[in-house]
């Protein structure tokens, strides 16, 4: 490796000349002292009181799946299993059938479909995938069972979650035949608010903006070697 | 028989009392913890959470007793119990109080007039490293050896600095008894507190009692990251409990000897002297005592958040370069002054002169290696720090 | 066509008038800059040619079982000749690769702008009247234009106008369905069925934009190939009702076998998804059967999966189970069997089902002749039924010649290979004596198999009177149920084994998914039957049996092929080993 | 010179613990094991009762035989316990009945002594060594011991010795030059008389006799661990060879 590679690379970062006060720790146990008594005298809890206060959870939150239903309040899914394709845990099993003669519009349909919420990961690529927006994450995060099959959810269940949450703000239909409704812009809404709210004044999400990474200043925290 | 029957009843009353208030200083912790941290702490048990500690107990005791297959299981067993036993058998000759002009079932002390007190509290402290290593050997976990090793090693090499820093207070006073000690700083009023003359002493014993007591920043014989939670990974319900009760009850234990040796015992200038005799006297020096020993737990808890843990060789450094030789330096230099007959104040800077000549070695030292480091370096013709520094 | 050859007659003859520099000059062309070489008596049209230098001009109507119509345009390509100076001169319009022969001199260019402009315009035409419902298609994964749209196609499309949706035709066959709307009018399915099966059902009617494929009123094709026409179908208006919206096909794995259902042996590709066969498609291979396969075979493998397959071995005392665990009944087995053969080993006897692999036949032979030189060997009942049905028929269904494709009247698939195997070992018996002595054998082994039943009662009754029964099979019988050892065995998904067709030729069979609980491949329980080591390995058998009997000398390389070996008609020494199709 | 029936009783049961105790020390039988122990445990305990017995109160009776019983069952449960570190904590326990000794004796200084140099810092780096030099199973040399035959006629030749010697001490009570006063009330040493304004007189009379009477002989002794421990770091292995 060259000298001009080391530059670029790596940063040489020296052990610092410590002077008598820091070879005796006093200054910083003292140092650190303050900062802990000032949090005590100064006390600014950010804990959210989670069963009594709710979280508003931003736009982009993935949790329990549902099924939508169409116009007709037919489960929209076609039974293609691009879901079941692109899911990384495997958690979603299908069994296609051809559709019912009264469906005349529709060639296959899902006759059973179970997705195992325990396996779930929750990334959201179903949702990605499917071709007719009928698989999507809603909100409800708060999901409880005893037992492993209560957590396999099958298609009615599914669409029982569609019916609970369509009416919700948070979980509109985000597709109206093919077209992307206002809430699937992600990219440019903004959001509700934050996962956790942030007390006004509160020192750990003082300066940025929360969840904005900051390009790092190396010249920061370490001295090149000269 | 009426003095078994008291000091039965002085057992059974401060054991007592200890263990209830073990829990509720988990609870202070646990507390003061989230405080530091803009938390709330337990909540959810009664009002501000003040009956989490007997939640903490019921769940402890309900809890599944797990040993694990291949352990020792008579050992697995004897461990936590030593470990709280011997910490609170170290209460035995703690003064809890005033101590001499008392009827007896208000002495506040369970074996009053030990003579030796201090080295009785060593020697039973001492013994609490067993339960460490039994319950980290007999566990049959790897993990949990080492953090017993570790522990071991580290109360082997704490106990140094703590004996003798206290020998310095020994030999002022002339004797090892704990109600002496106290009796000998209330006579001489708020300037005679040992903190005056033996402040490294106090120092080097309070570092020591952290180390001791397995407190951050010297809890490696637990530490979580590396040892999965040390000697008691494989403790489960009232077993682990024990265990801990025993840990708080030592830093009891130390808190009281520090208020005690260095700061004065129950004496407070014009609150409580050896001369007030008003109605309730010995309540308010009983109050100013625990008032003292509380300030100190409360300091311990500050400590456990403010000072990162440090690295075993770190620790070993620290007694084995730094506290033992100053101890030992302190003790001499107590002996000069007794033995000359020289004011004792005297002590106070040759204390702080000691302690700046240490530190003073300590940067040198340092300073020392790295100017080697890069002779070395630029000698070699290597990036500095690159070739032989590393 | 006529056309083109008219075109380039002239130049061909002129270059042909030319006296050569050089005598021996091999038949070249070249196909984008490169030169290949053509041998003597070739006939290649461009699609092939580009192959050799393995490079795929897109095609869809071209089929090289069926004649040519260059009907999809998708193969167009530039076609010129290299005159004997050196110049070449280039066909002013693009040609249909499929249609054009390469000659000498052929010079053919397959990836200029000009044939990637054809490809995407010829596509983009495709495409106008496809509807984009992949997401239900079956075809979705193996579609030629989902393939090719992506390789070559343009991406989008710029038709504004509703697509021309036609209505779905449910009934084509018992197995057949057509999405007439995804159709692409290539019309491989109405040459198979009449060059192939010769049957004609399929048909193009109407004209335009109103093209459809369609049966005659009433007659549907149901022939014994019309499968196949599924396979050809490039898109996914043909689906087989057997497989339709059973699976994904990118999900399923694909294992090179051979079809069980007939002597013929037809190459096959076992799809399987999660230790279940949701198909078998038809393997390509010049040595046994050619493309296709028929529907016999295609859909005659439901048995793998049926409910009443022996799924656990069993071991009978008095007519009462004993115990139903391998560990147990494979060491008392070789017992009583040694025990019988040491007592009476001429009255021993094994009955060999044709439908074992030979391995296994060797296995179980070689044991059973270890027990006692004198252990009689049989071979069970072939089952025929009725004569050899030929293909290509005429519309009355009687056999056209040339014959393009037999289904064998022998319904097993390894007769030839387990007769082999049990010449060598000589004193062959017949069923029919092992039958008529039953009641005085000592011991009886009897190897089933056939999933449509071997055993006639009587047979059965009589069989069962042996003093020490063992019956290995797939299926319960008469005999099983008295059996004092049944020993459930895989079927041919679940096995690892080599079959010999009618003709000779020796093909392996591969495991595609694992047996049922309880059930074993047959070539394991011979394994440790015959007390070997370590796991039952096929082509360890092979070497050994190419050692030990001349007629599988062509055995010895332990792997058979993608095409297998043919294997001399007596099985001489000399066999000829044909390692991969002869291109 | 002849023999007392106490001395007679005494040397009888010392010899015969001596045997128990080489049978406890067997390899083979855990049934000889046990036969054993309880033979050298019954027939120590009635050599020491051809002593004098403790004399005072009560209590302080049933404490002496609580402490001397189960340093003498602990010492002899160390020696053939074959789990080194059981025979390590019974080493503890041993030590911790002698303390109580101490104890009952008044000499608190020496019994809380005595727990922080053996019960603690030494039992606890035994311990290590235990755990650290012996992990799988036991080597052949610990399998067939040549030494037990030897090491229990050398010791019990000096308890032997020692009841001895003591018992003849006993019969003669007053003996000025004895030896040195550990105790409060033992005999007066003229070198280790307790101040009269002491009040932890028998640290003093300690101090006094270690750093008095015997100055010399705890200087070399300390100079001796002092060269035992310099020379056990010079021969152990160094990390740098590679042997650690």
């Amino acid at each position: 490796m060259t000298a001009a590679a080391d530059n670029q690379d790596v940063i040489w970062v020296e052990e610092p000349e410590i002077g008598f006060w820091e070879a005796t720790f006093l200054p910083a146990i003292v140092e650190g002292l303050k900062t802990t008594i000032r949090h005590v005298t100064n006390y600014q809890p950010v804990t959210q009181q989670y069963p009594e206060e709710k979280p508003i959870l931003p736009l982009h939150y993935r949790g329990v799946h549902r099924l939508n239903r169409d116009e007709q309040g037919r489960v929209k899914c076609v039974a293609c299993m691009l879901c079941a394709t692109a899911c990384p845990a495997n958690c979603i099993d299908i069994l296609a059938a051809a559709a019912p003669p009264q469906w005349p519009d529709r060639d296959k349909y899902p006759a059973s479909f179970v997705l195992d919420e325990l396996r779930c990961i929750y990334c959201g690529m179903c949702e990605e995938a499917c071709p007719v927006d009928a698989i999507e994450l809603t909100h409800i995060y708060d999901l409880t069972g005893t037992s492993r099959n209560e957590l396999m959810y099958d298609r009615e269940k599914l669409l029982d979650v569609f019916d609970q949450t369509k009416d919700d703000p948070r979980d509109p239909t985000r597709t109206r035949r093919g077209r992307l409704g206002p809430a699937a812009e992600f990219g440019s809404l903004p959001t509700v608010a934050p996962a956790t709210p942030i007390t006004p004044g509160d020192r750990s999400a003082q300066a940025p903006a929360p969840g904005v990474i900051h390009p790092h200043k190396p010249s920061d925290w370490s001295r090149k070697p000269s | 028989m009426a003095d078994l029957i008291t000091t039965l009843l002085t057992i059974a009353v401060a054991v007592g009392a200890i263990l209830t208030t073990v829990a509720y200083l988990i609870l202070l912790e646990r507390k003061l913890s989230a405080w530091m941290q803009d938390r709330r702490g337990p909540n959810r048990v009664g009002p501000f959470g003040v009956f989490q500690p007997l939640a903490d107990g019921l769940k402890f005791l309900i809890k599944e007793d797990v040993i694990p297959a291949r352990a020792d299981k008579v050992m697995f067993l004897a461990a936590p119990c030593i470990g709280l036993l011997t910490t609170l058998l170290a209460f035995a000759v703690v003064p809890f109080g005033p101590v001499n002009d008392q009827p007896a079932y208000l002495r506040f002390i369970i074996a009053p007039h030990v003579d030796i007190g201090i080295v009785f509290i060593f020697a039973v402290t001492s013994l609490a490293v067993y339960g460490v290593i039994l319950g980290g050997w007999a566990s049959n976990n790897k993990y949990s050896a080492l953090g017993s090793l570790r522990a071991s090693a580290q109360v082997i090499s704490y106990e140094i600095p703590l004996g003798m820093s206290v020998l310095g207070v020994a030999l002022l006073g002339g004797t090892l008894n704990l109600e002496n000690v106290v009796a000998a700083q209330a006579q001489g009023g708020f300037w005679q507190w040992y903190i005056w003359t033996q402040p490294l002493a106090a120092l080097i014993f309070f570092t020591s009692a952290l180390a001791e007591a397995n407190r951050l920043p010297f809890d490696l014989s637990e530490c979580e990251q590396e040892l999965v939670g040390g000697y008691h990974t494989e403790y489960s319900a009232m077993k682990f409990a024990l265990f801990f009760l025993g840990e708080y009850t030592h830093v009891i234990t130390m808190s009281f000897l520090t208020v005690i040796l260095f700061f004065g015992g129950w004496h407070f200038p014009w609150i409580a002297t050896p001369g007030s005799a008003y109605v309730g006297a010995w309540l308010v020096k009983v109050l100013v005592l625990l008032s003292k020993v509380f300030s100190v737990i409360v300091f311990i808890m500050l400590i456990r958040w403010t000072i990162p843990r440090f690295r075993f060789d770190q620790l070993m450094n620290l007694s084995w370069k730094a506290l033992i030789p100053l101890s030992l330096a302190n003790m001499i230099a107590v002996m000069t002054v007794r033995q000359f007959g020289w004011n004792r104040w005297w002590l106070l800077p040759i204390s702080i002169g000691l302690f700046c000549f240490v530190g003073i070695i300590g940067v040198s030292a340092k300073r020392a290696e790295i100017r080697h480091r890069h002779g070395a370096s630029q000698g070699a013709g290597l990036h500095p720090l690159g070739g032989a520094g590393i | 066509m006529a056309l083109v050859v008219e075109a380039t007659r002239p130049i061909s003859a002129a270059s042909g008038n030319r006296a050569h520099p050089l005598k021996n000059h091999m038949p070249t062309a070249i196909i984008n800059n490169q030169q290949i070489e053509l041998k003597e008596g070739e006939r290649l049209n461009c699609i092939q040619a580009a192959q050799r230098i393995g490079f795929e001009i897109p095609h869809y109507c071209w089929h090289p079982a069926l004649s040519v119509v260059a009907s999809c345009r998708m193969c167009l390509v530039e076609v010129g000749e290299k005159k004997p100076d050196g110049s070449v001169v280039m066909q002013p319009k693009l040609v249909p690769g499929c249609q054009t022969p390469v000659k000498d001199g052929t010079v053919v260019v397959a990836d200029s702008p000009k044939v990637k402009a054809a490809q995407q315009a010829t596509l983009e035409y495709l495409l106008l009247n496809h509807p984009l419902d992949c997401p239900t298609c079956d075809q979705a994964g193996e579609c030629g234009l989902q393939d090719y749209s992506y390789k070559y196609g343009r991406g989008y499309s710029r038709l504004q106008e509703p697509k021309n949706i036609k209505p779905d035709k449910d009934y084509i066959g018992d197995h057949i369905t057509l999405f007439t709307d995804r159709c692409i009018m290539c019309t491989r399915c109405v040459r198979f069925t009449r060059e192939y099966s010769g049957t004609s059902e399929l048909q193009v009617v109407a004209r335009g934009s109103d093209e459809e494929i369609d049966v005659f009123p009433g007659r549907p094709c149901n022939n014994e190939l019309a499968g196949n026409v599924v396979d050809l179908c490039p898109v996914g208006a043909l689906c087989s009702k057997d497989f339709l919206y059973q699976q994904r096909v990118w999900w399923l794995k694909e294992t090179s076998s051979v079809c069980p259902n007939c002597s013929t042996g037809c190459s096959i590709q076992v799809d399987q998804n999660d230790d279940c066969v949701y198909r078998l498609t038809p393997r390509t291979n010049p040595l046994s059967q050619g493309h296709f396969m028929c529907d016999q075979g295609r859909f005659g493998w439901k048995y793998i999966h049926a409910e009443n397959r022996l799924t656990f071995p069993i071991r009978r005392k008095n007519g009462q189970i004993r115990t139903r665990d391998w560990d147990d009944i494979i060491p008392s087995l070789q017992k009583a069997l040694t025990k019988a053969a040491a007592r009476a080993p001429e009255k021993c006897a094994a009955i060999f089902s044709p439908w074992m692999a030979c391995e296994e036949a060797f296995i179980l032979a070689s044991y059973l002749r270890s027990l006692s030189p004198k252990f009689r060997l049989a071979l069970g009942p072939v089952r025929v039924a009725g004569e050899d049905d030929t293909y290509p028929k005429d519309f009355y269904g009687r056999p056209l010649e040339p014959v393009r494709f037999t289904i064998r009247a022998e319904k097993c698939p390894n007769r030839r290979g387990v007769s082999m195997v049990l010449e060598h070992f000589g004193s062959v018996a017949t069923m029919g004596d092992v039958v008529a002595q039953a009641s005085e054998l000592e011991a009886l082994y009897a190897v089933g198999g056939d999933p449509w039943g071997w055993l006639e009662p009587v047979q059965a009754e009589a069989l069962s009177r042996a003093a020490l029964t063992v019956v290995q099979d797939i299926f319960p019988s008469a005999l099983s149920e008295q059996a004092d050892y049944v020993l459930s065995g895989g079927s041919f998904a679940e096995r690892d084994g080599s079959f010999v067709n009618y003709k000779g030729l020796a093909q392996e069979i591969r495991r595609a998914i694992r047996a049922p609980d309880g059930a074993r491949p047959d070539g394991r329980i011979l394994w440790e039957l015959s007390g070997r080591r370590g796991l039952f390995s096929a082509a360890a058998i092979r070497r050994e049996m190419a050692e030990a009997i001349p007629a599988f000398a062509a055995f010895a390389a332990g792997s058979l092929g993608e095409s297998g070996v043919i294997l001399n008609e007596h099985g001489a020494p000399q066999a000829k080993v044909v390692a991969a199709v002869e291109k | 010179m002849t023999l007392t029936a106490a001395q007679g009783t005494m040397l009888a049961s010392v010899a015969t613990s001596a045997v128990g105790m080489w049978l406890a020390l067997s390899p083979r039988a855990m049934r000889l094991r046990i036969i054993g122990a309880a033979i050298a445990s019954a027939a120590l305990v009635v050599a020491v009762t051809a002593l004098d017995g403790p004399r005072g109160a009560l209590d302080d009776q049933i404490l002496f035989w609580l402490f001397a019983g189960s340093a003498l069952v602990s010492s002899v449960f160390m020696v053939t316990s074959r789990e080194p570190v059981y025979a390590a904590l019974w080493f503890a326990l041993a030590t911790l009945g002698a303390c109580g000794l101490f104890m009952l004796l008044s000499a608190p200084f020496l019994a809380a002594a005595t727990v922080i140099v053996y019960a603690g810092a030494i039992i606890v780096t035994f311990l290590f060594v235990i755990m650290l030099a012996q992990q799988t199973g036991y080597t052949f040399y610990d399998q067939r011991a040549r030494t037990p035959a030897a090491a229990i006629v050398a010791s019990w030749l000096l308890l032997g010795a020692l009841l001895w010697s003591y018992q003849q001490w006993q019969n003669e009570p007053v003996n000025v030059a004895a030896g040195p006063a550990l105790t409060a009330d033992a005999n007066p040493n003229p070198f280790s008389q307790p101040d009269s304004e002491a009040t932890a007189h028998s640290m003093r009379a300690l101090g006094r006799s270690l750093f008095g009477d015997y100055l010399y002989a705890v200087e070399i002794a300390g100079t001796l661990l002092l060269v035992a421990a310099i020379g056990a770091i010079a021969i152990a292995p160094r990390r740098a060879e590679g042997t650690i």
